[in-house]
């Protein structure tokens, strides 16, 4: 067990060290120079001799291997370097930007999951019924709608037509509600049709019939069959984090939230690429360590699911 | 019963779908104002008879705009998936098949582009191509491609323990005709359907890329990059964010719908 | 005669929105062991869902009457409270009586609070050992899925005789198992029925199994019974083609 | 004479999650022309590995296969397919779902077509040739197995190694198969290798059987013998399971 962790460790290393790589090799290879962004975003004439120089000073005139070996050293040591845009150290900025979206999308999601829970449960119990039709046209509509539509949308109807809200969110509670439902309403339409699926699939199975026959009352088997569905419920969640996360780059952009999804949106603009590397290997390394959390739990909530 | 049903559903759905693609394609026929044409004295302009569904911020027609952005957003949907499904199907049934080193570097690559969250990766990458919407197809593909190979290669594996592929082996069969005639034609149901239910996702992305400003170079019509142009002064001309909205939550509900119908259908 | 435990009337019976079931007529005596023989499609495990009240299964037509009282009568509430304690039901599936991934001493007080009685393991204890299960404080802590079929099967019988019902259904309860697991699981049930009293209705697709085991036979083929009868009747003089056919196919031990 | 097939101390490990399991230990058997032999066991005796090793399907860790006194061990499929044809379990998955039993019969002709001699061997296994324009899907799983044993002769390869062949199956149906493999076997054209956890059925088809348990031969030799008198305890228990399922009646 131990011995398995840690090979798995290892292989996680690895893929985010590959991963990294690849990423950096893809800014060395792209067109657009960050030297000059940042140059002309200064309203400094650009000659030749002034962008040797700043590239140079930002050291872009190294070799590939170098540049990568020494930012890879850096991370290692928690060093993220320093942004191109206004020299300040990215680490910091990362970090504040994770705090502010690690609210947004811990609110979202916990909601989603109450919610979806809750349907899922109704939805499978019921099937076919009247409340399942309605809970699954709500789930295939909602999981059919783009999350920034879904942003628009109620910026439109709720901060312009209705004036409930500020359009610009600001941190507190007010602020965050509208980022957080735009976020947490397609997430909640997917939780729903896969948590049904599983609900449903636990209660076609064969101990189900077992216990009914013996005559276990309802409400046993119901915690039988939420028990039984915990383990790929953690599944599916973990593997939403990831689409919890490209939709949360989105939704920060449009309510200015501060998050590390606005940061980086304004990093691409510039060219900034130390804190577009940061972003990658730091909701990499999240979604990485969730994905595999969620598979140990998963094999100690149903010992049967090999780790 | 339900086969039937299903059936129906799919017929129903698939002509919308068609239809769909047909008034994009032809947009010419159905839009008769230029997309890219802009009128100063016309900026703004709620629906009426001449602009359907009013103009933008340049007095272009929405009506246009949308039925042409349409045609970019699928046109590059379809041909992404298209793509993804046949580099990775290919792959995939490779792997599968003859196992092996081939399988075991395909799966690690696997594992990588899947220990990473899709949407982040596109961003990123998309970000730092920055060449319009062959960019954010490439950083989309980099990913889809590799769920249609795992499947493809699960389902290879498991028809390779069918008995009528080891019966075959016994016929003396080659490596190319067992693949051909009886992997192929057996794995294709399943992968398509996969690739149906992909093309919702995939519009969802790629039109979140174009709203993030990831996707297709302005002045060319999309229905991202258009909702998130005329988000600026929706107070005024709110149907300019309107038209292209439902336009996209149309579309994608009807392609999301043909997928599910599909599935029914193939687990009736 | 007053001894019918079971009373079955042209029962029409549609699984799936298919009629399955066309016209049953079947009766089940206090005491007896009835084997329903039948090849797979003959409705045999429709039959048993039927009475257990499956959600799957929708009754067109025709009565079920236990102890002369109409089945369907019943709220979903008293029936929960009748299934188990009155009417048991046992399936092929030997890991189908227990979530596999809980353990079965969970189960069993489950299962006892369900019908408002304690559990009362001494009681338990003895039915193990009929069954010729011996660690009973080992079994009761471990997880189906850890158990080999034959195994859980036991358990899974045990479960069912422990809240002493009058009326078993077994469902193909030997056809996942090994021959040689098979005919002492058979043979331990039959010394559980005559401990407790029980009747049982086992059905079976196999004929030699229930020319072994029971006292009648009802023989179902394509949603009807087509013959039924004493096993020595059925046997030596079936009346039916069908039954005819399934006699002479079945293979017996012969040197060539 | 040579034996037509033979097998000499074979041994297969699997590696699995909790260490090595053996499959086979130190197994052999010979099987003539002409001949039908046995092999029973319960789940997890090894059967189904021997077969699949005897087919070439996986290579034994040691141990030695004949044809015709010819070395064959470590050949493939493709090259064993000439002299020996595998009947699987489950029928209808022996047949491609979208192609028509025909084309999938004509498929282990290695090249050669000849509609008569598919239409022949149809008619060995007493089915219709009306049904070879079907697929699968269309056919009974009775009507299936008859048709994977004629596509077995058709392929020209003498001998059979027949998997559990009649288990999926009901017992009309299986009665049809046996009927269909005594026959074959009364023409002498067929040997066979018939694995099968049920003694009864065995005993009605084979010269010889082979008991095996835990991946070990316990027993080997003449049916009647073993039945009458066997030597094992383990094949005892056996032959006492099936006289219990047996039907109890003095008539038949």
């Amino acid at each position: 067990m131990i011995k398995k962790l840690i090979k798995r460790i290892a292989g996680l290393i690895f893929i985010l060290v590959i991963l990294s790589f690849l990423v950096f090799l893809l800014m060395y290879l792209a067109p657009g120079d960050p030297a000059e962004k940042r140059l002309t975003s200064q309203g400094v004439a650009v000659t030749k001799q002034v962008l040797d120089a700043e590239r140079e000073r930002l050291g872009l005139l190294k070799p590939f291997l170098v540049r990568y070996a020494e930012w890879l050293f850096g991370v290692v040591r928690g060093d993220f370097g320093v942004s191109f845009k206004d020299d300040m150290p990215v680490a910091p900025k990362l970090l504040q930007g994770l705090k502010n979206t690690s609210i947004l999308a811990l609110s979202s999601l916990i909601i989603s999951i109450v919610i979806s829970f809750t349907l899922g449960i109704v939805s499978a119990e019921k099937k076919n019924g009247i409340a399942d039709h309605i809970i699954r046209v709500f789930s295939f509509v909602s999981n059919s709608l783009p999350n920034f539509l879904i942003a628009v949308l109620l910026m439109y109807f709720l901060c312009i037509r209705l004036s409930l809200f500020p359009v610009i969110a600001k941190g507190d509670f007010q602020g965050l509600f509208m980022p957080v439902i735009s976020l947490a309403i397609p997430m909640t339409g997917r939780f729903v049709r896969q948590m049904r699926a599983e609900f449903m699939a636990q209660l076609s199975e064969d101990y189900v019939t077992g216990m009914r026959g013996r005559g276990v009352k309802r409400r046993f088997i119901l915690f039988n069959v939420i028990r039984n569905s915990l383990g790929h419920i953690f599944t599916i969640v973990a593997l939403q984090i990831g689409t919890l996360m490209g939709g949360s780059v989105v939704i920060e952009s449009i309510f200015r939230w501060p998050g590390i999804g606005k940061l980086v949106m304004d990093s691409i603009t510039a060219r900034d690429y130390p804190v577009i590397m940061g972003f990658v290997v730091i909701m990499g390394t999240i979604y990485v360590l969730i994905n595999q959390l969620s598979d140990v739990l998963c094999h100690k909530l149903d010992p049967r699911t090999r780790l | 019963m339900k086969k039937r049903i299903a059936k129906i559903k799919i017929i129903f759905v698939s002509i919308l779908a068609l239809l769909l693609i047909f008034v994009t394609c032809f947009a010419g026929l159905f839009a008769h104002n230029d997309p890219y044409a802009t009128n100063a004295l016309a900026i703004r302009t709620a629906p009426c008879l001449q602009y359907p569904f009013g103009t933008d911020n340049l007095g272009r027609c929405v009506f246009a705009r949308v039925l042409y952005g349409g045609r970019t957003t699928i046109a590059a949907t379809f041909l992404l998936v298209f793509i993804s499904f046949v580099i990775g199907t290919v792959v995939g049934m490779i792997a599968g098949y003859f196992g092996g080193l081939a399988d075991r570097l395909l799966m690690r690559f696997a594992d990588i582009t899947l220990a990473f969250p899709q949407m982040v990766v596109a961003i990123a990458v998309a970000g730092i191509l920055g060449t319009g919407m062959t960019g954010a197809m490439i950083s989309l593909g980099i990913t889809m491609w590799v769920s249609f190979a795992r499947l493809s290669r699960s389902h290879t594996l498991s028809l390779k323990n069918e008995g009528y592929i080891q019966t075959a082996f016994f016929a003396g069969k080659s490596d190319l005709y067992i693949i051909m005639i009886h992997i192929f034609p057996n794995l294709l149901a399943p992968v398509f359907t996969n690739a149906l239910t992909q093309i919702g996702t995939t519009m969802i992305g790629l039109s979140g890329l174009s709203f993030l400003g990831l996707g297709v170079i302005p002045p060319k019509a999309e229905w991202g990059s258009m909702i998130s142009e005329a988000r600026a002064y929706i107070q005024i001309a709110p149907w300019a964010v309107f038209y292209p909205a439902l336009a996209t939550i149309v579309t994608i509900i009807v392609f999301n719908y043909l997928g599910d119908a599909v599935m029914d259908y193939r687990e009736a | 005669m007053g001894n019918k435990i079971l009373e079955i009337k042209n029962l029409h019976v549609a699984y799936e929105e298919k009629e399955v079931l066309t016209g049953i007529d079947l009766d089940v005596i206090k005491g007896e062991v009835l084997c329903i023989v039948g090849e797979s499609g003959s409705g045999k495990s429709t039959l048993i869902r039927t009475v257990i009240k499956d959600k799957a299964v929708k009754l067109i037509d025709g009565s079920i009457l236990y102890f002369g009282q109409e089945i369907s009568s019943f709220r979903e509430r008293d029936y929960q409270k009748l299934l188990g304690t009155e009417i048991g039901f046992i399936q092929q599936n030997p890991w189908g009586a227990f979530n596999p991934i809980r353990t079965i001493e969970a189960q069993f007080k489950e299962t006892a609070r369900s019908h408002g009685i304690s559990f009362d393991r001494e009681k338990l204890k003895d039915i193990m050992d009929t069954l010729g299960l011996k660690d009973t404080s080992k079994i009761l802590k471990s997880c189906p899925y850890e158990l080999s079929g034959g195994m859980s099967q036991r358990i899974a019988i045990a479960a069912s005789f422990y809240l002493n019902p009058k009326l078993l259904f077994c469902d193909e309860i030997t056809s996942a198992l090994d021959v040689s697991t098979a005919i002492s699981v058979c043979e331990e049930l039959c010394r559980l029925k005559n401990n407790m009293m029980t009747t049982i209705v086992m059905v079976t697709h196999n004929l030699g199994m229930a020319s072994n085991l029971a006292d009648r036979i009802a023989i179902m083929y394509k949603g009807e019974v087509v013959e039924e009868g004493k096993t020595e009747e059925i046997l030596r003089n079936p009346q039916h083609e069908y039954t005819k056919r399934l006699l002479r196919d079945v293979p017996g031990l012969k040197a060539v | 004479m040579e034996h037509i097939l033979e097998g000499k101390e074979l041994n297969k490990r699997f590696a699995s999650e909790k260490g090595d399991t053996t499959a086979l230990t130190d197994v052999s058997f010979y099987l003539d022309k002409g001949e039908v032999l046995g092999i029973v066991g319960e789940s997890g005796s090894g059967k189904s590995t021997l077969l699949k090793v005897v087919s070439g399907m996986i290579t034994p860790d040691s141990g030695d296969l004949f044809h015709d006194g010819k070395k064959y061990t470590g050949q493939k499929p493709r090259k064993t397919g000439e002299f020996l044809q595998v009947i699987f379990q489950d029928a209808k998955s022996s047949f491609d779902p979208r192609m028509p039993m025909e084309r999938s019969i004509a498929e282990a002709g290695r090249g050669r077509a000849d509609r008569a001699l598919i239409l022949e061997h149809i008619k060995k296994v007493g089915l219709d040739e009306e049904l070879l324009s079907r697929k699968p899907s269309q056919l009974s799983g009775g009507q299936c197995q008859r048709m994977s044993i004629a596509r077995a002769f058709y392929s020209g390869a003498g001998i059979l190694l027949c998997d559990e062949i009649t288990s999926a199956l009901d017992v009309s149906s299986q009665a049809q198969v046996v009927k269909v493999m005594k026959n074959l076997k009364n023409d002498g054209k067929m040997s066979a290798l018939f694995v099968s956890h049920d003694i009864a059925l065995v005993s009605m088809i084979c010269n010889r059987i082979m008991v095996m348990k835990d991946g070990r031969c316990v027993e080997q030799g003449e049916i009647g013998k073993i039945i009458s008198d066997p030597q094992h305890e383990y094949t005892r228990k056996l032959i006492e399971s099936a006289r219990k399922q047996e039907i109890v009646n003095e008539v038949y």
